[in-house]
Parts: structure tokens; C-alpha cells; sequence
């Protein structure tokens, strides 16, 4: 008895599930592969093509693309029993995906500057032009997710990126290229995930991560399980295993803020209350990728 | 078994005609020579017969097979046809050693490591290679290049040997010593030699039949005797030998010898009866005696010595550049007598 | 003489060269044109639109516009580092020539974006080697890598090795008569160099050049580095974004623009086939010594000047790479009290991944190179005798999967493989979709130096050999491949040495325990661990140098001008 | 002004000596031929004063410039000697038209376009290559090839031309017509020649002197006369002409020439006086006459055809081999009678 498993959790974590998993449910192998979410997806969609898909579960970065997933009709419904204890936002009403964690995305900057960022305004000023980097929607799907949920802001909205651009903010790669751009200093100030922020200024690097009082945007490594799952009785066991307490005492063994209500948050995060969380919606996202991503290119050159 | 049977065979480059319309037949165990001039398509007609080339036109027979045909479109590959080939520019492999190069052959046709290694020995010491056994190719002069590709056509016991210009770079000594090697080896296989060379003399020396080509086609193809003193006709006489062609007039039939008017002198000459009505006259060294009272007045133009002897250019009364040898050393601008003795007439068209 | 057979040869031949075309064209072609049928069928009907609607965007035609600049300028920057050092390598007097060539060959080793990354790291505020040296430029100071000209320049740095080993093979085929023949004419310096040597060496030249541009038009490591923060996307990151997106056309736009890329590459290999149809260059068979030339007093300054080359675009990122790979955490100086092998401790000796990687990395490398040499050979060989249409056709063709952004191929290769036709079994998961998958990857970097080369021999080696009654399987072994032996070393040295580190290929196609070194660094990295990445990069370079000093013991056994640092 | 003058060149490869203790002087605008046999050092000796290698010993001047000396190791470029040279592998650039390949060392001494042009006509016209001029060398019969070597080496306008066998896979009219180029050449530039061959005949009708080589030793630099009929030694009177050297007893002057013993017969010879006592004698085709009358009996052992006349070797009943030329065909096994006349006679050591 066994299921295949498609994540993009860092290596080490995957591990950890996975290895949680098993004890909690002896009898069940766990074939996981991770890779980053385009990755996975390219196979994934390779695989699909050929009419072989070979996964059962999924464990990927963004409610968008399982959003898109689940309107083509290749994730299958799931009532998990856990589910209650979760806010409705954080799942499909029909059941097609569960987030597991949230990830959130706020300021970071390198400690050798001489003023801290403390919202996401504070980015326009004059005074930090051509010093501000960011992840870029064209290329990260967490990226997309955050330009959805500023620009759907309606304090921010266009106008926001548009001053951005006009401070000559770089839209960096993905995430890690954009934490390391504000680490070595070449772009002191930035917009990045938490935890990369929170764990490298754990182990010394020069950056402070701040969550704005505007709230801050999160994506939330949702699990689904496919509608051509071989084991879809495993599937759900894995399923309800991830929202349960225990597997959501893992997610907060690993550093990230876990989706369930009611547990803490890491080290070095503020109290889960005191996070301003700011309103998503994934099938709209969904609807307006392309247009976002257009204008998102148009605004900042991307050529 | 390896007669060598030529239908028709030609073969353009482009365009360009190499070899045209060449129906002959090689006896078996012949030596044959190709004489003629630079570019006549010697070559051409050599690597047609070992196969490397597919003839565009006409067929090809080596002993009981058909070897090629333009019109089927067939052509049995050089390495099932059995037939030596020594390359004008040599070919030797340069990352084997000299052994290795004459041995190779061998190798192949799976010959037992002793007998290689004597075979080896005896080919390399026949040539005179034996000290630059372990040499590379590279490290040789251009004449013992040469030997050794000779070297490593003779190990190997093929039907017909095909030979391109196999001496050219040998020196006069060691060009007899190879003729002496070629005749042996012919003596022992049997094998049919078709060999091509630019030097008349060895032509002569050591062939059965020589071919005479030019542009493409046999102009005559015939014993050496038979080539010097009865040339076909004028391209023939002109180029075998240092032969004058000259018209010749009034041709009566005296006896058994033709008499005709030569430049102005009546002279007896010779000529293939069955050949019908003659034109001209092939004047050789050997037909032209000096002497005083020579009917042919000539002026000396440029004397060259010969080893020996002198070879004398001059130029008759009448224009005509004839060439006579002496022992004495005459001077440039001497007045000659010469007589013309029994000269080879042919028709010419 | 020299001329090609066109009808002659035997019939057996001709059936060899049908049975390994077939092979050949299996193994490259098919997975290209599995991907072209997703870019032209719609829904189980063929359609335009959607390749219409993809080439007529602005984004699609900008980047290819990029592409062109960059692989272009790119090759040209790799075409004159490459060929100085060919050149001098393999026909002068210099000293130390083992150390120049490996040197030379480290780009080669290291994976495209950990080039990338260790020459932002020593070029922008952070470095580690500024910082020591405690020039490093203020904070917020732009990377100026972050640019066309950079992208330029590292493509070209990255792709010398391949100009470099493919031309010193072309390079020892030249006698030395005919360049002395030039110089009694009384040719002098660059000039004999200009009008002789280097049209001499044309085709290994054209070879080099042409992989070079696919090379880098296909690469994907670098530009992503150096591109995208720039805003600046070629052909492979417009891919790479496409990729990312979330619609359900992804994958047929991905074969569009993969298709394009393959155009770009066909149309330049046409170029260089058209410029190269006249000559005839029957050098390799020449009993000539090959060429050499003492530099004499030059010889200490020539010396300088290649080190110094050597120093600034080699050794440095090598070292920017060491000293992340010892500092414990990113973005720390590197001090003595700073200085941990913790790192190197823990990806080589606690991460099980490692060892399994070099273990699959090294036998998928040596596989394909051992495997790519017994197809290009042979194949090579009947192509350069018999010039049938399909073999025509075939070779302009064959850089497809090279030029293809390795992620392309390997979805690609999962359309192709993941369902054997009439089985039930599958390749996909084990390691053999990833052999397969470099073995149609590295198809051109094997067979290109070979044709050049045997391009260059003298059809009268082979047929001195058939006249001697060798069949063709001896001839092979015994005069083509001992003579095309520097070309084919360089060819398989340029595979192993892709494969080894190789990352996008088989990114997609790996599984648990078919991981790859690329793999294992690139997600070392991709989660954080850069300085792992760095250490597990060194060690890769480390491990060929092991492999280069035990060829050198071999030497005396290959024949010669296979080892390139040898003359 | 390009004398050459050699002082104890020598050359080595890898330990073995391809030449050994040259020293020589060629005048300023004479015809040099070098002869010797295949590996004696020709090419190795012509390279060396073209450049191409740089002498193990010794030091080598052209006109008033040291050009190479090995004590200080200077070797001046071959780009800066201003000679030139026609490769024995001939060296055409390959990738170079036939036009090309001869205008190129026109174009390198910068002259105008209509004259490179007019020159390069010149050329290959002079060596029948106008209808080649197009093609590329690999499209080239091998003559062919040869010319364009020539024809490349005579288009500029050295101060010395070194041609290491520039003949020798040409055919005997096209050589004679090259050798008619050469001496216009030579006698249009006044340019030093040095010519290697294994022609003797070429050697003789063109040089002015010739030096014969062996082992890397220059035997005898003389005129063709000289050496031909007075040799110096054994080496040199069996290498140049078909030579017989048999030993003399009894030696006794009388009159102008020496009388001795020569296989039996007692017969007047010729030789150097002021080089000291006789030992041998060359006895050449032209030292005997068939006469039924001679002294000397011998039996043929082989007749060779040799265009209008036979070569014949005997063997006399003393067993030394001798070689005679008559016009009438002989039989293999015939008894001769030949008598010597005034053979040339040497000392040897
Ligand atoms: N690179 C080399 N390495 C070793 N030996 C060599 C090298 N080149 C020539 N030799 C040897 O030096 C000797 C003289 O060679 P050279 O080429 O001068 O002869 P050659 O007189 O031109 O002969 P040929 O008439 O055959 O061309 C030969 O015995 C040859 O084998
Ligand atoms: N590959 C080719 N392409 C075009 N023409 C060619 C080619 N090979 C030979 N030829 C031409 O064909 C003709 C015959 O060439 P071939 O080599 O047979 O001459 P050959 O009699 O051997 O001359 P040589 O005595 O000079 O070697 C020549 O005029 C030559 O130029
Ligand atoms: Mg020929
Ligand atoms: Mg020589």
C-alpha cells in the first residue's frame, strides 16, 4: 500500500512529513518527489499530456494553480473531517485542496541601512531609489499571489506598484534571489517570504524582517489529492494527517506558521494575532493571472 | 585467375571528361604500363580498376566477375576485390610505424604473428627499409616514404597490382633494385601489373604492353618495340621518344621499303602496308646520322649533355626541329650535315 | 587523391548506414517531434492559432531578439578567448600546459548558475573577496552583471572550453609544409596565421562555433541569473516564465517557443554549412609532421599574459565559490576565525544524496560519452561517404535536442517515454529516461568535432586500407578512429564533462535515487544552502582533476593528441 | 648578390645524423643540382638553407647575411630570406584556388591588382595550368599538383629558388618544356638555384655543377662533365651513370695516358694525375665496344629494352658485371666480345 507524494517543500521538511506520516500510519510507503512548484507543474502537465499522471497527493505551493487544477477536473473532492478547525478561507468549500501552513510575504531589509522600512509604502520614498528588490510575478507563483493581494488592496492597488516601478524597484527571480540580493547588500530593502528572512538572520546574516501594518499577503502550501489517484484512500489518510494537530505541530516544528487555528507560531515570529492577514481570493486570482502579469510586465519593462 | 576487361569505361568530374570510351583487356599475369602526359587520367583509370571510383559510363570484368557497371549502377567495394594499390601520394597511415604500415596487410588476412613478422622483415629488407622499421611515417624522407607504401602493397598476396607512379622519388640505383623487386614478384604471384609511370625508360624496361594515353583515351596500346619504332601515329610518335614528326611527300613504293620525299631528301622509309597511303615521318636520334655529307643541311641550337654523349637540337633549312646525338661536343651555331636512315612513316589525319 | 565515393562502396554499407541513422534519428529526433505534434494539435486537431498567437506576441519577440544578442556576442567573446588559447596550447612551446588546459576546461565543470552566482558574488557589494580586500562597493550599488554585457560575457566564459578543445584538435591536423610553405612566400605572423592556419582549421572552427551558439542559446543557468533581474528575458527564461504560469496551454506554448529556439539553431548550423561546402581540406592523413612553432623570447610574456587571463576569468569565481563554500553562513566575510569546513563536512559526508549523485552522475556521463562515441563514429563516417538525403536532412537537424532548453527536452522526453508503446512498462523514474535523454541532448557534441575531423581526413587513408582488403569494421578501428582520435576525445570530454554537473535535463526527470550532482546543488541551493552548493561545486571540480591526473597516467596509451594538454 | 656558403653545417635528428659536416660554397647565380640516393640528406640540406630547420652545427651565410649559426643558435626566419622553395610533397594551400595559390606570394609583396593578375597568367601558362586555374588543388592530377608548386615558386622574385624534385611526376615532354622554364627563370632573375633530382639526365642538362650526396656527406661537387667522366671515387662512378668499378693491376705510364691491367686486358685509362696512384677503374657503356675481335669474353644476362637501343648486362669470365648499349637485339645467353677504350681510372681508398 503506497502513495505518490509531489512536493515542493524544501527537502528537510518533505522528509520530516513524510517520515510523520508513516509512523502515524504504519503500513502506508510514501514515493514523495520534490522540486520547486514550476517544476513540478511542467512534469505534472508533461505527465497529464501523456495520460499518466503519476501522483496521488499533491503538496505545492499556491491555491491558484490548485484552484486552476480544480476547474480542469484533475483534483478530486475530499470532506476531511479536520477541516472545521480551519478558517473557510483557507480551503476550497468543495474540498478540493487544504492550505497547510501559511507562508507570508513582508519586508525585509539589510541591517547596514540607516532607516527601517515599517510598511509597504515606506518602499515609494524618494530616498531608496533603485535600492528596493522584489520577487517577480512573471516568474514565481507566490510572487503572483502577492501582487494579487496588494493590487486587490484597496489602499495599495496599481498605484502602489506603479510608484514602485517609478522608484526603480528590480523584480527579481524568485524569492531566494531576492533574499540574497538584500543580504549581500546589493539592494538593501525588499519584499520576501518570512522564513527565509527569519531562519538566515537566525544563523547571521545581516537582514531584519518586518511585517507591515498594512498586513501582509501569504500563500499556504495547500495539499489536494488527484482525481486519477490510484490510492485515494491513502491520499485522504495523508490528508487528514496534514490538517490534524499533529501534523500541523510539524509545520511549526519547521519554522512556518501553521494554517490551523489555535497552534503558536515559531520562534521569532510575532503572536499569530498580531499578523494582519490581507484578504485573497484564489479563483479570482486565477481569473486575472494574465492580466495581472501584463501589466505587471508593461509596468516594470520586463522585456 | 585476373584478366581485366574494360567496356567502354568513362568517367567525368563535374563535367569534365577524366577518362573516355577505354575498351581493353588486361591478360591475365600481364605487365602493363600507362604512360602519358601529366593529367591524361592514368589515375582515373587506376582507381576505377581497384574500385575506389565508380566508372560513369561502361563496364568492368576482373577475372570471372563483373566488377562494375555504370548502367546497373554496381560497384564491388576495393576491399572484396583483392588487387594491391600503391598510392601516387604515398598513403601511408601516419599513426602506424613503418612495421606496422607494411604489416597491417597481414593482420588482416589473418596470418599467424611468426609469419607475419617474417613476411614483414623480408618486404621491409627488399626495400631497403629494414633500419626504419620503427620510424613513424613522419620521420622519413620522401623516398622512403614511397618504399614503404611499396613495401606494403608487395606483403599482401593480391591477383592484380595496380602501381602509380611507384618510383618517382627513387634515385637511379634504387630504381633498378625496385625494378628487380617488381619483376620477382611478378615471377612469383603471377599477378597482373598495371603499373603507371612518366618515365619511358622503365616503361619500356619492364613491361609486356604499354598504353599510350592521352586526354582521357588509348592512343595505342602495344608492345615497347612496337611503340618506339611503329608508332600509331603522331601524338605517339611525338611523345614516346624525342621524335620529330614531318610530312613527307611523293611517296613511291620501291621494293620492300617505301622510298618518299623527306624535307626535301628522298629516303627510303618503313611503314605498316596494311595501313593504307602514309603522311608522315618520325625522325629519332637513331635516324639521323651525322655527317658531312649529310643532304639535310641543320644549324645547332642548343647542345645538352647526356652522360657520356651530347644531345643536339637543331634546326634544318627548312624549319623543322630535328634532334641527333653525338659523343663529340659541338658548339651552338655549328653547320651539321645529317642523313636520314630508314625513318617509321605513318598516316596521319 | 581525394575524392568521396558517391556510388561506390559496398552494399553493406549503405544498409549500416540506414540501420544507424534509424538509431540516431530514434534517439534525437523523435522526442523533438513528439514535442512539436503538443505545439501544432489543438484538442486532437492540428491548428495555428496558438503558435500564431505565441509568435506574434511582443514578449516572444523581444526575447528572441535577445537570444540572437546574446548567444551571438556570447560565442564571439568564447570564439577569441578559445582560439588564443588553442592556438598557443597546441602548436607553441608553452610550459605548464596541463595546468593552462584544465584550467581552461573549469567553466565546463561548474553548472551554469553556480558560474553565475559566484561572479555576482565577487562582483557585487557582498563579495567575499572585496569585502576582504575591503574594496567592496557601498550597499544598493548596482550588480553590474545584471546586464546584457554580462549575461554576454559569461556565456562566453562558460562556452570557451568547447572552442578550445574543438579547434586544438582541428589545430594538429595542420602539416607543417603547408604553413611553411606560406612563410617562404614570405608571409609573416598574424598573416600566415589569418590566410592559412586558420582557414585550415576551418571546419573544427565551424564545429566549435556552431555548438557554441546553440550552446549558449539553449542556456538556460545563466541568463535566468543574470537576466531576469534585469528584466531581460531570451528564449529559455521566456520559457522558464511560461512554465511558471498557471493556464492550461502551458505546455503547447512551451513547444512553440522551443520550436522557435530550434529554428534559430538549424538556421545557424545552415549558415555554417553553406559557407563550409566548397572546402576540402584533406589534411588528417599527411605524412607531414605537425605544426609547431617556437615562440622563443615571446615565450615567458605569452606565459604572463594567458595566466593573467586565466586568474581574472577563471580562478577568481573559483575563488569566490571556496570562500562561500567556508564561510558558515551566507554573506559573512571570510576571516580566519571565520573559516568552516562544516559545510563541506555535512553535503559530502551526512547528505546520502551526495554519494549517490556522483555515483549516477558519473556513470550517466561516462555512459552517454562511451555510448555517443559507438553511434557518432561509425555514423560520421557512412555520412561523410554516402551523402543520402535523409542523411542530409539528419545532419541539419541534429542540434535539436541541443539546442532545446533542457527542461523542454526532458518534458519532452516524458511525452515520449513515459508510456512504452505496447508495454506496460515505463522508463520514467528510473535512470535510463535520463541516459536516454542526455544521450539525445549530447548527440552534437559528440558527432560535430567528429564530422569536422572527418571532414579533414584523406579518403586515401581509408582506401589504402581497403585496398589491403580491411573491412569496414577494421578500418574503423584501426584508421578512423586512431586518426580522428583528438576530435573524438575532444568530443567526449565536452560530454562527460556537460553531463557531469548537467542540471536541466534532469531536473524533470529524476526521481528518488536518480538524482544527479546538478540536481542535488541546484536544490541545495534553491533551499538556501548556498554554501553547500559551493562546496558540493568544488569537490565536482576536484574529483576531474583526480579524473585529468589519472589520464595523464594513462597517456602513453592513447594515441596521439587525444590528452588536450599534450602536443 | 646570393652566394651561399655553408661551413660545417650538420644536422641531427633525434641522435641520428642526417647530415654531417657540409661545407660548401654555391656561387652567386649558379644552377646547383643536388643527387644522391633516397635518404642521403637532400631535402634536409635544402631546408636548412630555406630555414625550415635550423642547423645542429656549423653556420650557413646567404649574400652578406649569417643566416644561421648554431654556436650563438640564430636562425633567421624563412619569411625574412626572401627564397624560394618547391616542396617534394609539394605543400599546396588547400583551401586556396589554383590562381590563388600562385598569386599569393604576390599579393603578400603588395603589388597591384593588374599585375598580380598579369603575373599569375604568366605562370600558369608557362606551366600549361590556364585551363586549371579555377579548381581547387584536391580536383588535381597529381602533375597537375606539381605544376602549381612550380608555377608558385617562379612567380615571385626570390634571390635563390630551392626545388627539391620539382619533376618528378611529370612525363618526359612536359619535363623537358619545365626544364625550358627554369632556365628562362634562371637566366631572366639571375636567382641561385639549387635543384634537387634523381634525374642525373636533369641534373646534367641543366646544372652548372652538382654536388653528389651520401650519407650526408657532399662525395664530389663538380661539373656534369667532370663528374661524369672523372669521378672521384667509388661511391660517385658506380651512383652516376651505370658504372662497372673493377680494380686495375700494373699500372705504367706511357705517353699522355696510363696503360693497365683491367680484367685481363691490358688497355690505356685516363686519370687525374695530380691525384696520385691508380686503384680502379669506371668502365661505362661508353668504355666498350662489341667487337667479335675483344679481348674481354662475357656472357648476357639480360637484355633490357631501352627505346631504339638494348641495354645489356654481361657477366665476363672473371665475374665482374658489365654493362653495354647496342642497336641489334641480342639473345639472353650470347657470347660477346667487348673491348675496353680509355676508361676512367681512380684511386681508391
Ligand atoms: N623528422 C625526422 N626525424 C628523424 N629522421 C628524419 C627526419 N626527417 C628526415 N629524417 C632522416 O634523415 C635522413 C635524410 O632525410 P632527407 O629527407 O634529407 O632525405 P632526402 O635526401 O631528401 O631523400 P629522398 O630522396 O628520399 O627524399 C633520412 O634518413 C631520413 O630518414
Ligand atoms: N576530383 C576531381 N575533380 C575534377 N577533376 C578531376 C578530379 N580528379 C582528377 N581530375 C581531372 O581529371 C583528369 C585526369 O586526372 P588523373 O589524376 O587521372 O591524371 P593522371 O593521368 O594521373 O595525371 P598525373 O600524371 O599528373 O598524375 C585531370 O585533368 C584532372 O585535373
Ligand atoms: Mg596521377
Ligand atoms: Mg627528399
Amino acid at each position: 500500500d503506497s502513495i505518490t507524494l509531489y512536493t515542493s517543500q524544501p527537502n528537510a521538511d518533505a522528509q520530516k512529513t513524510v517520515d510523520a506520516f508513516i509512523a502515524a500510519n504504519p503500513g502506508t510507503e510514501v514515493e514523495w518527489v520534490r522540486d520547486g512548484t514550476t517544476k513540478l507543474m511542467a512534469r505534472l502537465r508533461a505527465e497529464i499530456e501523456a495520460g499518466n499522471p503519476q501522483p496521488d497527493v499533491l503538496l505545492i505551493a499556491d491555491t491558484v494553480t490548485l484552484e486552476g487544477m480544480a476547474q480542469e477536473g484533475l483534483l478530486s473532492a475530499y470532506k476531511s473531517p479536520e477541516a472545521a478547525s480551519y478558517d473557510a478561507a483557507l480551503h476550497s468549500p468543495e474540498g478540493y485542496y487544504y492550505s497547510t501552513k501559511l507562508i507570508t510575504t513582508g519586508l525585509v531589509y539589510n541591517t547596514g541601512v540607516e532607516t527601517a522600512p515599517t510598511s509597504w509604502g515606506d518602499l515609494s520614498d524618494a530616498s531608496i531609489k533603485g535600492q528596493i528588490a522584489m520577487p517577480s510575478p512573471l516568474y514565481s507563483g507566490a510572487a503572483l499571489i502577492h501582487l494579487a493581494t496588494l493590487t486587490g488592496d484597496a489602499s495599495l492597488g496599481w498605484g502602489y506598484y506603479e510608484g514602485l516601478a517609478e522608484n526603480d524597484a528590480r523584480a527579481q527571480g524568485g524569492n531566494g534571489g531576492t533574499f540574497k540580493a538584500v543580504a549581500s547588500g546589493e539592494k538593501p530593502y525588499g519584499m520576501v517570504v518570512d522564513f527565509l528572512a527569519i531562519r538566515n538572520k537566525a544563523e547571521g546574516s545581516p537582514v531584519e524582517f518586518v511585517f507591515p501594518k498594512e498586513g501582509v499577503s501569504y500563500v499556504t502550501e495547500p495539499v489536494a489529492i488527484m482525481s486519477s489517484a490510484k490510492n485515494v484512500e491513502g491520499a485522504q489518510k495523508f490528508v487528514d494527517f496534514l490538517l490534524s494537530e499533529d501534523g500541523q505541530d510539524l509545520v511549526l516544528d519547521m519554522g512556518y506558521i501553521p494554517a490551523r487555528d489555535g497552534m503558536g507560531v515559531p520562534e521569532g515570529f510575532p503572536a499569530r494575532e498580531d499578523i494582519k492577514l490581507m484578504a485573497f481570493d484564489p479563483a479570482e486570482a486565477l481569473k486575472n493571472a494574465e492580466a495581472n502579469k501584463a501589466k505587471f510586465a508593461e509596468l516594470f519593462g520586463a522585456e | 585467375m585476373a584478366d581485366i576487361d574494360l567496356s567502354s569505361v568513362g568517367k567525368t568530374f563535374s563535367g569534365a571528361p577524366a577518362l573516355q570510351d577505354i575498351t581493353t583487356r588486361f591478360e591475365d599475369g600481364e605487365f602493363i604500363a600507362l604512360l602519358g602526359p601529366s593529367g591524361c587520367g592514368k589515375t582515373t583509370l587506376l582507381r576505377i580498376l581497384a574500385g575506389f571510383e565508380a566508372p560513369s559510363t561502361g563496364r568492368l570484368r576482373i577475372g570471372p566477375r563483373e566488377m562494375a557497371n555504370a548502367e546497373a549502377g554496381t560497384n564491388l567495394p576495393p576491399e572484396e576485390r583483392n588487387i594491391g594499390f600503391v598510392f601516387q601520394s604515398y598513403a601511408l597511415w601516419p599513426h602506424m610505424s613503418v612495421r606496422r604500415n607494411v604489416s597491417y596487410p597481414l593482420e588482416i588476412r589473418r596470418f599467424s604473428k611468426a609469419e607475419i613478422a617474417r613476411q614483414t622483415d623480408a618486404a621491409l629488407a627488399s626495400t631497403g627499409l629494414a633500419d626504419y622499421a620503427d620510424r613513424m611515417p613522419s620521420e622519413l624522407s620522401g623516398g622512403q616514404r614511397q618504399r614503404v607504401a611499396l613495401a606494403r602493397c608487395l606483403v599482401s598476396d593480391p591477383c592484380a597490382v595496380l602501381l602509380d607512379e611507384p618510383l618517382a622519388n627513387l634515385d637511379v640505383a634504387l630504381r633498378a633494385s625496385m625494378q628487380g623487386v617488381f619483376t620477382d614478384f611478378h615471377s612469383r604471384t603471377g599477378a597482373t601489373m598495371v603499373y603507371v609511370t612518366h618515365d619511358q625508360a622503365e616503361a619500356m624496361a619492364m613491361a609486356d604492353r604499354i598504353a599510350v594515353m592521352d586526354q582521357g583515351r588509348i592512343q595505342q596500346f602495344d608492345t615497347p618495340q612496337n611503340l618506339y619504332e611503329r608508332p600509331k601515329n603522331r601524338f605517339v610518335a611525338e611523345f614516346v621518344g624525342r621524335g620529330t614528326v614531318v610530312p613527307v611527300q611523293s611517296v613511291e613504293s620501291g621494293g620492300d621499303a617505301l622510298q618518299a620525299q623527306v624535307l626535301g631528301a628522298k629516303v627510303a622509309v618503313q611503314s605498316a602496308p596494311e595501313k593504307g597511303p602514309v603522311s608522315h615521318v618520325c625522325l629519332r636520334p637513331e635516324n639521323l646520322t651525322i655527317a658531312e655529307t649529310g643532304d639535310l643541311r641543320s644549324k645547332v641550337t642548343r647542345v645538352t649533355y647526356m652522360g657520356g654523349k651530347y644531345m643536339l637540337e637543331t634546326v634544318t633549312d627548312c624549319g623543322a626541329r630535328l634532334f641527333a646525338e653525338t659523343r663529340a661536343r659541338l658548339e651552338v651555331g655549328a653547320q651539321l650535315g645529317l642523313t636520314i636512315t630508314l625513318p617509321w612513316a605513318f598516316s596521319e589525319d | 587523391m581525394s575524392r568521396t565515393l558517391q556510388n561506390g562502396g559496398s552494399r553493406t554499407e549503405a544498409r549500416l548506414l540506414s540501420a544507424i541513422l534509424i538509431v540516431a534519428i530514434c534517439l534525437t529526433l523523435a522526442p523533438v517531434l513528439r514535442l512539436f505534434v503538443e505545439g501544432v494539435i489543438d484538442q486532437g486537431s492540428p491548428s495555428l492559432t496558438l503558435m500564431r498567437e505565441v509568435l506574434s506576441q511582443t514578449s516572444t519577440l523581444s526575447a528572441l531578439k535577445h537570444s540572437l544578442v546574446t548567444a551571438g556576442l556570447g560565442t564571439v567573446v568564447s570564439l577569441v578567448f578559445g582560439c588564443a588559447f588553442a592556438f598557443l596550447v597546441a602548436l607553441t612551446d608553452l610550459r605548464a600546459k596541463a595546468a593552462l588546459v584544465f584550467c581552461l576546461m573549469i567553466p565546463m565543470m561548474i553548472p551554469p548558475q553556480i558560474t553565475a552566482l559566484s561572479w555576482t558574488q565577487i562582483m557585487g557589494p557582498s563579495s567575499v573577496l572585496l569585502k576582504t580586500l575591503g574594496i567592496a562597493p557601498p550597499l544598493g550599488s548596482p550588480q553590474p552583471l545584471y546586464s546584457p554585457q554580462g549575461i554576454i560575457l559569461l556565456l562566453g566564459i562558460q562556452h570557451m572550453s568547447i572552442i578550445f578543445l574543438t579547434l586544438r584538435a582541428g589545430l594538429r591536423s595542420i602539416p607543417q609544409d603547408v604553413v611553411e610553405a606560406a612563410r617562404i612566400s614570405g608571409a609573416k605572423g598574424l598573416r600566415t596565421w589569418w590566410q592559412v592556419v586558420v582557414p585550415l582549421t576551418l571546419p573544427s572552427l565551424a564545429a566549435g562555433t556552431a555548438i557554441t551558439f546553440v550552446t549558449a542559446l539553449g542556456n538556460f543557468g545563466i541568463p535566468a541569473m543574470l537576466g531576469i533581474p534585469a528584466g531581460y528575458a531570451t528564449l529559455p527564461t521566456l520559457v522558464y516564465q511560461k512554465l511558471a504560469g498557471m493556464g492550461t496551454t502551458v505546455l503547447a506554448e512551451v513547444s512553440v517557443l522551443a520550436m522557435l529556439i530550434g529554428a534559430v539553431a538549424v538556421s545557424g548550423i545552415l549558415v555554417q554549412r553553406y559557407f563550409q561546402s566548397r572546402q576540402k581540406l584533406h589534411l588528417v592523413g599527411s605524412a607531414s609532421r605537425p605544426l609547431a612553432l617556437p615562440l622563443g623570447a615571446a615565450r615567458l610574456p605569452v606565459e604572463i599574459a594567458l595566466w593573467g587571463v586565466v586568474c581574472v576569468i577563471l580562478v577568481l569565481p573559483m575563488f569566490g565559490l571556496l570562500a562561500t563554500s567556508l564561510v558558515p553562513a551566507y554573506g559573512m566575510p571570510l576571516r580566519l576565525d571565520t573559516v568552516t569546513f562544516s559545510l563541506w563536512h555535512e553535503v559530502l559526508f551526512r547528505q546520502p544524496a551526495t554519494a549517490r549523485a556522483f555515483v549516477n552522475s558519473f556513470g550517466l556521463a561516462s555512459g552517454a560519452a562511451l555510448a555517443l562515441m559507438v553511434i557518432c563514429l561509425p555514423l560520421a563516417w557512412l555520412m561523410e561517404r554516402r551523402k543520402t538525403r535523409l542523411a542530409r536532412i539528419f545532419d541539419s537537424l541534429l542540434d535539436l535536442p541541443y539546442a532545446l532548453p533542457g527542461v523542454v527536452l526532458s518534458i519532452a522526453m516524458i511525452l515520449l517515454l513515459i508510456n512504452l508503446p505496447f508495454t506496460e512498462a515505463t522508463l520514467y523514474g528510473t535512470i535510463w529516461i535520463i541516459f536516454l535523454a542526455y544521450v539525445a541532448r549530447f548527440f552534437a557534441v559528440m558527432f560535430r568535432p567528429i564530422q569536422a575531423s572527418l571532414k579533414q581526413l584523406d579518403p586515401a587513408m581509408d582506401e589504402a586500407a581497403q585496398s589491403v582488403g580491411a573491412s569496414f569494421r577494421r578500418r574503423l578501428r584501426d584508421v578512423i578512429l586512431p586518426l580522428s582520435a583528438p576530435a573524438a576525445a575532444a568530443g567526449a570530454i565536452l560530454v562527460f564533462l556537460t553531463a557531469f554537473n548537467e542540471l536541466t535535463v534532469s531536473a524533470l526527470l529524476w526521481s528518488s535515487g536518480t538524482e544527479t550532482l546538478g540536481v542535488v546543488i541546484f536544490n541545495l541551493d534553491d533551499s538556501g544552502e548556498t554554501g553547500m552548493a559551493s562546496a558540493l561545486a568544488m569537490t565536482i571540480v576536484f574529483v576531474v582533476m583526480a579524473l585529468m591526473a589519472l589520464i595523464q597516467l594513462l597517456s602513453r596509451r592513447f594515441p596521439k593528441g587525444v590528452v588536450p594538454w599534450q602536443t
